[in-house]
């Protein structure tokens, strides 16, 4: 076990794509997503039944925290959205079937 | 007008009309009515394969004439000027932002319009050219393009420097547009052979899934109306009398230029429909200033239900009136 | 009992039947089938907006006529009255609680075995008319409302006091009953013409539909079935044999106002099925006091199958005996 | 950066309306909701199948926490239901096209 | 309220029920699970189309967490997947619909 | 070649294959096209629902005749003999694990693969029989198996005691497998009489859910096309000519115990298919030290578009040739 943060993404499907490749860049290359996300912002929001929100959750070492939100804010300023970081520690799994 | 009452009333006793009313009247008395995301997604990804695939296999049959070049030409045209006089009727009352955002998304067009009075066409037995799909597919993107000139003109806050790259990108190849569009040649390419082999489900389904997708649609508004209070009066009148000083508009060029009553009501209701999926989202990226309220809840919960009930047959009639 | 073996498997034959059982053995051998959310809710979206919309469209051909009025006399009879008497059984093991909600679960109905009963009846040739949709409506909600006085009346906590405005809006505007009474109120206003465009999809694929429907029904059924451990032989019984008993009644009741056999069938078996969707949602709600695997499980797990299985045909059965 | 609360509440559909109302009256006005969750809380279940969870995550002030919990914790007796609270930060964004 | 843990597993969809299984053992009986989860993860996956991932919460007794760890740790090594530990407090609810 | 240039134009004129395309072009433009979960894993079930039933139907028709035995006994050798040849010509660049995984890829099938290529057949108007859906379903499985075997042969880590049980149901009852067999058996029950209600929904629809499938894998298999560039070169040359050497194999074997051609080219298509479903799963499962970006990227990214474009018309010139 082992801390790591958890970095969470609520935004408009169409930015997904880019938020992707902004943790990406960061050098957070795990994640996961959830479409189909209904919402309500503080902005007005367009119809979430035609332009759905996606949540997008990716735990990472502490240190690159800060990379990440460099990348990540400036996207989230164009269509909505917002994002959190909390703590959280990781069970480290090594693959092994003979374990099984 | 006793015609266009009773074309009012054939159109509202459809089951596409009446069903939209349903979600609305689901939505009224608090049903816990609803179509589960992603289905109502799904529904308007076929109707755009099913209009696009048809307009393409019609549009091979007829070939490309004068006939078709001059309605196409008129569709870009309308699509460029709507959204510079609406713009003039909205700075009355509204700041540059918020006119050049309504102006692009009642420029644009919406294509769940187009395919009620399509269904409502067929119904009557009036036909219509396939390649107003065409027009349909021409006629969704240059709004942005305008609305986004009309902003750089209009306002001289400098650092608007957003990329025309993204934004192109987003006018062009949006996914409706895309599969409208790829469809439609798609059509073109496989054409009466391709048809028979897609016709059960591209035709049979087409009508029920219609249905399905306007009672959403109807939960959809409704939901949208309680947003009306906010925009005020002047706003909710502009997307009534627009939609109709559109149409005429439309109708008068479709006139001019001797196009068949079918596809004059559709270019019509081209003119007459405004955007609440893609001119919105392009907006809410390069025009944040913009209140998405704004467009998003005249276009959805005022001018959609308008054209759907009382706008296709009202234009029908104008046809009938400037035809005889 | 030779012709009644051979209804059993003729109807055991159909594709339907057979992928409810598919279902069931899916669950049983471990396989990872299953039919992703939310795919079963459009499934069923789609059953009730078919029979219902076909139901409208058969109604207004045959009127309002005074058979039409007694079967639904009959059916809001039976609504009320199978609970009451299900309540006095179900006490005799059960706590005033459990036994209420169960009797309310058996007073109210399962659209999906009236529309598999009623795709039997098709397949057999046999007539029925539309109207028994509207029978069908009409019985999903009173038995919510008497339940709610039984236990009003059988206990005595005094501070119950839920609101009553939100169990009827429960009962009567939860989406199965909108959706059903809607598509029904639509067929009658657009009549045999609106049938003409939607017949391939409200019709065409009915079949196929209610196929994949009861593939997952088999599904969530057999993963039910674990929890009959806990509910003990008695609910088990019960669960078999008030069904036999109810229809029973409803046959005796169809006799008796001369319904045809056909409608006679559907009737016996909206009178033997339970509820396990809008039922248990009110349950859970004003009377959370009683056990939901209880009426959940009996419910889904044997009345159902029980029905779709040996209930039809068997019921079918009764009425060649009795119309001889 | 600074701190908020995260609450995530876990219930029948049928309530969501109500759950988002209660936010609402409780000030908290933003919201996203991820439908179609199945589920197995302590009591026994309706079938999930038929009649799905909801999964509403908000993001708050942590002074608005006290007005919130008051407001929904009467709505998940009714359906069953659950409620958590724990820490996260902000990654505050003001929309801006031109930084992009 | 009272502290609690939440867990958090992404895995693919096939483990599913060995993972419930597993937490059932464990004693954790409550929990959520979302489908339809997209992701990318350190190995490289098989198409997230064909077969997705579920993304699993469950809150728990902290006294639990040990057990569970040591029953979700293997099955992760089989296909991929990630878990995830946090702290949490519960909002406790008594049903009871007279309290409406 | 000509007639092989005309065959493949023809086959790239179908709806189904073109919209293949255009799912990878929008993949390729960045549009924002996309199925959304979970609508392609439904339309897959429908896809073997329609044509499993279809198949059992057939098959009940046809009877179990020597032809058919002979056949599904070539399909279970080809099935194991497949990943064995391949296994030796992949260990000359890979190791033992990613050699064992991708001749087991290879060795089992794509029914996606299938289902276009007897929507090609049918268009072109040549018969097949509905046996070959039960080829298709004992093609997939042996190849896991096979696989495993020589993981255990050629390496020599003591460790591996995975449960086979296990392993045999992943094989055996993987969903694919359990919905295409069980509804086989299906469709064999209910025959003729079955069919007849079904085909609205089981064959009108299959041609549009085969298109909107292909766009999603359109779209799929042009994500996985930047993977490529880290399977080098070899893989890249073997995933497209061991398709073309397994399906000539194929056929020399449907020649020799006489299938008719459209059988035959059906038969030809499964052995030059690979598997980037369940195979992969079942990998991933047993042999985690074999990379899953090799065996999904080549058979997903390569093999599977160069079957559906390329390989469907070229085995069926190949069988012009032959069969003359
Ligand atoms: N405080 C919040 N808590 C939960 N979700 C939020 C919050 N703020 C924003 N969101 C989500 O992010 C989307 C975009 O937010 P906004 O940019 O404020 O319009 C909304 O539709 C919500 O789904
Ligand atoms: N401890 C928990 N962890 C995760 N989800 C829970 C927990 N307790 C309840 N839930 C969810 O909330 C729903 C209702 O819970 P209950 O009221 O306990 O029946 C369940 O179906 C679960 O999905
Ligand atoms: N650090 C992470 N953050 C978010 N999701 C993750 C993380 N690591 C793995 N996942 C998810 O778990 C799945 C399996 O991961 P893996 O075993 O690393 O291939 C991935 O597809 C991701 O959706
Ligand atoms: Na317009
Ligand atoms: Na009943
Ligand atoms: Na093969």
């Amino acid at each position: 076990m082992h801390i790591v943060k958890r970095i969470e993404i609520i935004a408009n499907s169409i930015e997904l794509g880019k938020i992707l490749d902004g943790l990406d860049k960061a050098g957070v290359h795990s994640h996961a997503v959830i479409r189909n996300v209904a919402g309500k912002g503080l902005r007005e929001d367009l119809d979430m039944t035609m332009l759905d929100n996606v949540y997008i959750i990716a735990f990472c070492m502490p240190e690159l925290l800060k990379t990440v939100v460099e990348n990540i804010r400036p996207l989230l300023n164009k269509f909505g959205g917002a994002c959190y970081i909390s703590d959280s520690m990781e069970i480290r799994s090594v693959r092994c079937v003979a374990s099984l | 007008m006793d015609l266009n009452a009773s074309l009012i009333i054939s159109n509202i006793l459809n089951p596409p009309v009446l069903f939209f009313f349903l979600g609305m009247t689901a939505v009224f008395v608090r049903s816990d009515l609803e179509i589960p995301a992603p289905v109502p997604k799904l529904l308007s990804l076929y109707l755009l394969f099913a209009i696009g695939f048809k307009g393409g296999v019609e549009l091979i049959k007829s070939g490309i004439t004068q006939e078709v070049v001059l309605t196409l030409l008129a569709a870009i045209s309308m699509a460029c000027i709507v959204p510079i006089y609406t713009f003039f009727i909205l700075k009355l009352k509204l700041d540059n932002y918020d006119a050049a955002a309504i102006a692009a998304t009642y420029g644009s067009i919406s294509a769940v319009t187009f395919i009620t009075a399509s269904a409502f066409l067929t119904e009557l037995g009036i036909d219509f050219d396939g390649y107003m799909v065409a027009a349909l597919a021409l006629m969704e993107s240059p709004a942005i393009i305008v609305g986004l000139i009309l902003v750089n003109l209009f306002t001289t806050d400098g650092k608007r420097d957003f990329s025309w790259s993204e934004v192109l990108q987003e006018a062009f190849l949006n996914s409706s547009v895309f599969l409208l569009v790829g469809s439609l040649l798609i059509g073109v390419l496989t054409g009466e052979h391709g048809w028979q082999v897609m016709e059960p489900f591209a035709q049979g389904m087409f009508y029920g899934v219609l249905t399905f997708f306007l009672l959403d649609m109807g939960l959809v508004a409704a939901r949208r109306i309680k947003d009306l209070q906010k925009t005020g009066i002047f706003l909710i009148a502009f997307a009534i009398l627009i939609p109709i000083f559109n149409a005429g508009i439309g109708l008068l060029i479709a006139r001019f230029i001797g196009m068949p009553q079918g596809n004059a009501l559709l270019f019509a209701v081209l003119c007459a429909s405004a955007s609440y999926i893609a001119v919105p989202a392009a907006m809410r990226m390069t025009v944040p200033e913009a209140n998405p309220s704004l467009y998003v809840s005249t276009a959805l919960a005022v001018t959609f239900p308008f054209n759907i009930i009382v706008g296709i047959p009202l234009y029908l009639y104008g046809i009938e009136l400037l035809w005889r």
